[in-house]
């Protein structure tokens, strides 16, 4: 079967910014694919690709297995949610959501059905004939999924739908997204900045930054085995150390002799070492790891589900979290610990 | 945001076939459309003012510049001319302020009858000047202030001209002032500003765009109109449309081209006056 | 001469605003009165332009300071004037210049309205016709011919020049009686309604216009605006008076109400009447002068000879006869507005 | 700009008044209008008022007007063919004004609205000509053009596109063509600030449902702008409403509209209350519009809460 | 010494809407009191009639135990922080910081000393000549900061001064604030409706709902011992078990028995019961549980440091946290247990 979108070798540029650099990305039917990116990377410019808003400069982009670059939208078989929702202000719901079905030339009774049906798996039946200016954020999203949905397209576009909506919604709304997906079983491309979207929601990633895909794959992978230092420092929480090694022997950035101990030290030289704040151990169950270091609590955070200790161990400052009531106090010192496996270490 | 969206809408791309094209090209012949029709009196006045003969007809057979020198050699229109941006800058003064001040009230304050002190703000733009013009001259014509009589003053004009200028900038003030991020003014009120430096230091500079165009419209109308002069000047006070208006009515010479020109070249020049200084400010304060 | 340096002395720097009618008329007059009087007197006379919202400028300004000391005036607007009280009676002795002028100017107006203002001249309606057309502009009997159909312009806004052409034509003598009784003009106005005219004019501006840019090819033209043309085209139009006399008005200049420059105005209103000063005058326009000893440019053919000549060839709407309109003015307005409604179709 | 915040903003500009109001404090807002008050009640109030009083006068013989009360002139409008039909063909030839100033004035914004941002500040500047050019200078330029000695005739005679020189002067067509490019800039205006406060995204919504531009224009632009059109309209309708000079300078002789006539009236005929009672139905009729306009512009922003 | 501020029975309706319901609250010197709550509960409309942005309908309001609810804004001793930052967008970093200085007339020598101070303070030195146009939002909301600080006012109000911004600029302005605040030790009123910054910044929480204020407790306090029902669904996330107990077993709410074990089952009747997901274990670490359920893996989203379970229960649904690989699948049978310390049980 012919993949359900395949994007080979697009490029976009504005002027001298190039905002989408050669990106190649196949997607099978049924996925959920994710672009993950910091602000700018090119995440929209992409979906507007698929979605016909933007041409290409160059690069092919084909839906199921059809050349569709020369195509408008409305000769796509695409649909897009956009972050406002974009919601016809002057259209109830159910028009809303039956225009699409009217411009494709359906007929009335099945467009009803259609609505219907449409409002009844986003849980919004009974809101048919409020306008969207009557509904909550959430209200409209949803509706905004609803209309794209009731086209049943072959591939749906999702441009940040969540960002503008508080985050019990947000949580909300992600389940309802990811149901929809289980139950329909509809290809999407989602754009999000929103890590933790993007990790519970796809069964892809793809990390963009500055225009190109850094990394695609299935969330865990992309966690656990982050292509190169951009996505791993990316991905999760994490403490960087720039440290200098000298002979085995970790300094700060200045110089100064800090109280690291690394079970592996790299070669002599400039490094980053990165920490999952949630992985470094501190106090009596730093003992026995691999890997430690000494520093002095500089403040705390309660966070409700754990404390935050933040740490300072000359020129160098890292946080780890800690489960349970504050056990250190400002000021004090106590030693941290983490496994070889738990720390990444890039060229500086 | 992104190019044309109307042909983007239509779809973009170069294979997009003859639609976006079609489009694209209804765009262009549309907007030229509209570019010609407002051009076409400017230029065609701008061609006739260097007309050399004395009708005004086509095709113009030679050029000369006898017009403008008879123009600037006349005083009496030089004479108007310096009247009319006289008039034209009390006018603004005036306008500007009052109607600034009334945009600012009605953005804030509830006041009762407020529909109605709208109408009557905004009922003088509409009335013909006719009206307004011999109105004011037989209401106010008696007004004599040690030995300063109101007829045929500056003055007189002034307030006449304000008739129109004031709502207008009212109009585009009170649209302006919508746009002004209240939180902005309760931070000045929270640092202790007083409501008055509040609006001087902080509500003026914000909608110096707004201020200054309304500014503009208050000049160029006091600048270009004719009937309430007509009414209220006399003597050394005659604004240039006033005589031109009169020429108008006589014969149309190159002459009357060449106070067109003139005339729109002052309004022109001053715009591009203050918008160069305008633009400058802008500039230091990097938007 | 003595009297000419004592004046200097006395009304030197002094303000004179003098309207005339704006346009041709307004630059000629500058020229050959205004700037020659100021270079005799010292004085800072000036003229502005007026048309026919002379009288509501005089009306709306404060009584005791009009806009400006002297206007010109025809029969119209000396007759509004004149029932607004807006003019100052003239003091003959003042004017010694008077005892030269044509008695014409007397005969045409009743005695009580003679007593404001003075005569300066006068103007007339002329017709004027496009060379190429092949029309001699003898007699108005050409306005309703078939080589003028649809070619010919006429004015709208002083409508009753216009109606005076059929009155002229049809009165046996020349008299213009018939048209100051809305029973007696209906006939006049019937004829009106027969011709076939390609655009009314309000103004000379628009005259001027219609005959410059093609769109009319004959005109009834006035004499303050034929000799633009005759300057300015030559040998484009042919124009005369046609023989059976032609509409006309007399220029009386009159001092305002309220006025604070009395006694220069009397000054001015006596160089108005000198020889040298209508001489200058007549020598760049078309119109007519009062003074009956003056000498005529080349470019005046016909000029008129007499007191007679003056009768027969110009026809003023009396200011008896403007009473006789006005009474009836809303139906002559109407009516004249309906003819322009049939004649352009 | 969307109505919901003006009208939360509105309401904590209400509480912010609210405050335990000294009297002076009271005072603030009408000492502010003031300035426009006065010019508004003192220089225009007392003259309308006066042309009102005006309008009631006899007109006697060849005076300017005379003391006294009639309602001649209002009866005179009624009755009169030439006053009625000046009413209607006013009202006739400003609807058509403005209706051609809407189509335009919206066409044209709706291409600076989506047009390349480097071309906005370009059209922009063009929409301001005709408000910055005096109306005389605009029908000195039209004069120019229509006539058989005009440009146009000239150029489409020299382009070998025409036999003969043809005129458009004097036509109600040129009166059209002079009016509308006077009332162009308001309806554009106007029209471009509703553009403006429109998401651009629903554009692209509809184009991705499947519609073409043509059905986006009509199921997605017309209604979200018809608000605006209609003030735009109304706008444009009031200005052409109280223009007289351009339309009779360019139109035919029977193009006779309230202005001219209130002109005519007041200057040529030295009729005042005549010119005054025609003054005063075009102030009242323009003033009623204008109380609808703000009527219809409170509800107008219904769709963006 | 007078209390810094003090509320006594403030009220604030806008027509039918009472945004603030009579509410009481004493804050000492020193003190950073974070109210907390879901959008509209007035936390907004409290601090505005603080800063004397609006006027209280009934009720008192002392500042350093003089009564201001009378005042306008500009004759209080406040200095807000809006969300916005709200720099007058035409002056200068040091002219904005400068405003409220020279509004209050003091010399422009000292007002120079004082613009440098705040400005170090907040860390923006040599930013003095810059426009707000020119600063990043995190730039901004500093400047916006010491704008407020330069005056030394005995109150800083915060109305969500950090929602604008990137969540990493967000957790570094939000250190900067808690270290200011340690430095200088100023009273300050913070609204958010992010727990998390609540939880971590605060000296005292006060939780508002409905206009009311539900409890003002310490961080710690809020999390551990919520005042009511509220409160606990509020803070932290939980999962919300609707259950009616019959004879001690439980029964969902359609009344069928469902496997829940309770340790100290509460009388006959509706509950709720309440539980922490980061606090229930499951499979072999849920043996040995006091209380324990056994539900079926309906799925799961992997989030990065953890993978949630989302479990049900014949007709409950909850959801419970697991760090490391996931090692349930879709369908499986597993077993939760918690300590009943961890549950909290409310009458339905
Ligand atoms: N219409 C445009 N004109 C010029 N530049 C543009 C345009 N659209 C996008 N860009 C630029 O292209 C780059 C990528 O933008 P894009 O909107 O795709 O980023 P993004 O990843 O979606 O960011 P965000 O998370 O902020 O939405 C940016 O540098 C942006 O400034
Ligand atoms: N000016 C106003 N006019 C009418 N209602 C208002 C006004 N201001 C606030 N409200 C209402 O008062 C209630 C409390 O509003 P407030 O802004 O204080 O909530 P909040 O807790 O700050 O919410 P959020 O987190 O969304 O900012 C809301 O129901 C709101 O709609
Ligand atoms: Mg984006
Ligand atoms: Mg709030």
């Amino acid at each position: 079967m012919a993949l359900a979108l395949e994007l080979d070798q697009v490029s976009r540029s504005y002027g001298a910014v190039v905002a989408v650099d050669s990106v190649s990305l196949d997607v099978e039917g049924g996925e959920f694919v994710t672009l993950l990116g910091p602000s700018g990377s090119g995440k929209t410019t992409t979906l507007r690709l698929i979605g016909g808003f933007e041409r290409p400069n160059g690069g092919a982009i084909s839906i199921a297995g059809r050349r569709v670059d020369h195509l408008p939208p409305y000769k796509r078989n695409t649909a897009t949610i956009f972050q406002s929702g974009a919601l016809f202000p002057h259209k109830t719901v159910a028009e809303n959501i039956a225009y699409g079905l009217r411009m494709h030339a359906m007929n009335p009774s099945l467009i009803r059905e259609r609505v219907g049906e449409a409002l009844g798996i986003v849980q919004m039946g009974g809101f048919e004939e409020r306008y969207p200016s009557q509904l909550s954020g959430g209200q409209k999203q949803r509706v905004a999924l609803a209309r794209s949905l009731a086209l049943r397209p072959s591939l749906l576009l999702f441009d940040e739908p969540l960002s503008a909506l508080d985050l019990s919604l947000r949580l909300q709304l992600r389940a309802d997204i990811k149901r929809l997906h289980d139950e329909l079983q509809f290809t999407a491309i989602y754009v999000t900045h929103d890590q933790s979207e993007a990790m519970a929601m796809s069964s892809r990633v793809a990390i963009m930054n500055c225009g190109r895909i850094e990394q695609v794959a299935p969330p865990q992978q992309i966690y656990n085995e982050p292509a190169n230092e951009f996505v791993y420092s990316f991905i999760g929480e994490s403490c960087c150390l720039p440290v200098r090694i000298d002979d085995g022997a970790a300094r700060d950035q200045q110089g100064r002799p800090v109280d690291i101990r690394l079970a592996e030290p790299p070669s002599s030289g400039a490094w980053r070492l990165y920490l999952r704040p949630s992985r470094i151990r501190i106090g009596n169950e730093a003992h026995g790891c691999a890997n430690t270091a000494r520093g002095r609590v500089r403040f705390t955070e309660f966070l409700g589900d754990f404390n935050r200790y933040h740490l300072v161990a000359g020129g160098l400052e890292f946080f780890c979290d800690r489960a349970g009531e504050r056990q250190y106090q400002i000021g004090e010192e106590v030693e941290a610990g983490w496994d070889t496996g738990d720390m990444k270490v890039f060229a500086a | 945001m992104t190019e044309a969206a109307l042909a983007q809408s239509v779809g973009s791309g170069r294979l997009a076939g003859i639609s976006v094209t079609v489009w694209r090209a209804a765009g262009i012949v549309f907007a030229s459309f509209v570019t010609l029709y407002v051009l076409i009196p400017i230029g065609v006045t701008i061609a006739m003012s260097f007309n050399d003969g004395s009708f005004i007809r086509f095709p113009i057979t030679s050029w000369s510049l006898r017009w403008y020198e008879g123009f600037f050699a006349s005083t009496r229109w030089t004479q108007a001319l310096a009247n009319s941006l006289v008039i034209a800058l009390g006018t603004t003064v005036i306008s500007t302020v009052s109607g600034i001040l009334a945009a600012w009230t009605f953005d804030r304050y509830n006041l009762p009858l407020k529909n109605v002190i709208y109408v009557l703000i905004m009922l003088p733009l509409f009335t013909p000047g006719v009206v307004l013009g011999l109105g004011i001259a037989i209401a106010f014509g008696g007004i004599e202030i040690g030995g300063w009589s109101f007829f045929g003053s500056r003055g007189s004009v002034v307030i006449a001209h304000s008739l129109w200028a004031m709502p207008l900038v009212f109009m585009l003030m009170e649209a302006t002032f919508r746009t002004v991020d209240r939180r902005i003014i309760e931070a000045s009120y929270d640092l202790g500003g007083r409501p008055v430096r509040t609006f001087f230091e902080i509500v003026l500079p914000m909608v110096s765009t707004g201020v200054i165009s309304s500014a503009l419209f208050a000049f160029v109308i006091s600048l270009n109109e004719f009937v309430m002069a007509l009414f209220l000047t006399s003597r050394g006070t005659q604004t240039l449309p006033v005589l031109m208006w009169l020429s108008l009515r006589s014969a149309g010479t190159p002459e009357l081209a060449v106070t067109a020109v003139v005339l729109a070249t002052a309004v022109f020049a001053c715009m591009s006056l203050v918008m160069v200084w305008y633009v400058r400010q802008l500039r230091k304060l990097g938007r | 001469r003595a009297g000419v340096a004592s004046a200097k002395n006395s009304f030197a720097g002094e303000n004179l605003i003098v309207v005339s009618w704006s346009g041709n008329y307004e630059r000629v007059f500058r020229e050959t009165v205004i700037e020659p009087f100021n270079a005799e007197f010292g004085t800072k006379a000036e003229t502005i332009g007026g048309w026919d919202q002379i009288v509501s400028q005089i009306q709306a300004a404060p009584a005791d300071n009009p806009p400006f000391d002297i206007t010109v005036t025809d029969e119209y607007v000396a007759s509004a004037g004149l029932a607004g009280e807006l003019y100052v009676k003239t003091d003959r002795a003042a004017i010694p210049n008077l005892e030269a002028v044509y008695p014409w100017f007397h005969e045409t107006r009743p005695q009580d309205a003679a007593q404001y203002g003075i005569p300066f001249g006068g103007g007339s309606a002329v017709l004027l016709v496009r060379n190429s057309i092949g029309v001699t502009p003898d007699s108005w009997k050409h306005l309703w011919g078939e080589k003028l159909a649809g070619r010919i312009t006429l004015d709208s806004g002083a409508w009753w020049y216009t109606l005076a052409i059929p009155a002229i034509l049809k009165s046996p003598d020349g008299r213009l009686d018939a048209m100051y009784n809305i029973k007696t003009a209906e006939p006049l106005i019937a004829e009106l309604e027969r011709l076939k005219v390609a655009k009314w004019f309000t103004d000379g501006a628009e005259q001027a216009n219609l005959l410059v840019q093609e769109e009319a090819d004959a005109a009834m033209s006035y004499s303050s605006d034929t000799y633009t043309f005759l300057r300015e085209q030559p040998g484009e139009y042919v124009f005369g008076v046609p023989r059976e006399g032609t509409p006309a008005w007399a220029e009386w200049y009159m001092k305002v109400r309220g006025t604070k420059h009395g006694e220069l105005a009397d000054l001015f209103m006596n160089y108005l009447l000198a020889k040298e000063t209508q001489e200058r005058f007549l020598a760049n326009s078309m119109q007519f002068v009062a003074r009956s000893d003056v000498q005529v440019p080349d470019h005046w053919n016909g000029y008129p000879a007499s007191n007679e000549d003056y009768h027969r060839m110009f026809q003023v709407i009396t200011m008896q006869g403007w009473d006789g309109i006005m009474a009836d003015y809303q139906a002559f307005d109407d009516r004249m507005k309906q003819v322009i409604v049939k004649t352009t179709g | 700009m969307s109505g919901a915040q003006q009208v939360t903003s509105a309401g904590h500009r209400d509480a912010m008044l609210a405050r335990p109001a000294m009297k002076f404090e009271r005072l603030v807002p009408w000492a502010l209008v003031a300035p426009a008050l006065v010019i508004a009640l003192v220089f225009f109030g007392l003259p309308i008022l006066n042309t009102l009083r005006m309008s009631f006068n006899l007109h006697v013989d060849q005076r300017v007007y005379v003391p006294g009360f009639t309602l001649d002139q209002y009866w005179m409008l009624v009755k009169n063919p030439i006053f009625s039909g000046s009413i209607l063909t006013t009202v006739k030839l400003s609807l058509i004004c403005a209706f051609s100033a809407v189509t335009i004035g919206y066409g044209f914004a709706l291409l600076v609205w989506i047009g390349p941002p480097l071309w906005r500040v370009g059209f922009i500047g063009l929409a301001l000509c005709p408000l910055l050019i005096s109306e005389i200078s605009i029908i000195f330029g039209w004069w120019m053009f229509f006539p058989k000695t005009g440009l146009l005739s000239h150029t489409l005679l020299s382009a070998g596109l025409i036999e003969d020189r043809f005129s458009l002067m004097y036509t109600e067509f040129a009166a059209l063509v002079g009016l509308t490019y006077l009332t162009l800039p308001f309806s554009f205006f106007i029209i471009l600030s509703i553009l403006d406060g429109i998401d651009k995204r629903l554009l692209e919504a509809s184009s991705d449902l499947g519609a073409g531009p043509l059905t986006t224009f009509r199921e997605v632009m017309l209604p979200l702008t018809w608000p605006g059109m209609l003030v735009a309209f109304a706008h444009a309708f009031i200005w052409a409403m109280g223009t007289y000079a351009t339309p009779s300078a360019l139109g035919p002789d029977t193009l006779w509209t309230i202005g001219f006539l209130v002109q005519e009236q007041m200057l040529g005929r030295h009729n005042w209350p005549m010119a005054s009672a025609l003054a005063i139905v075009l102030v009242v009729g323009v003033a009623s519009i204008m109380l609808l306009m703000r009527r219809l512009m409170a509800r107008g922003g219904r769709f963006h809460d």
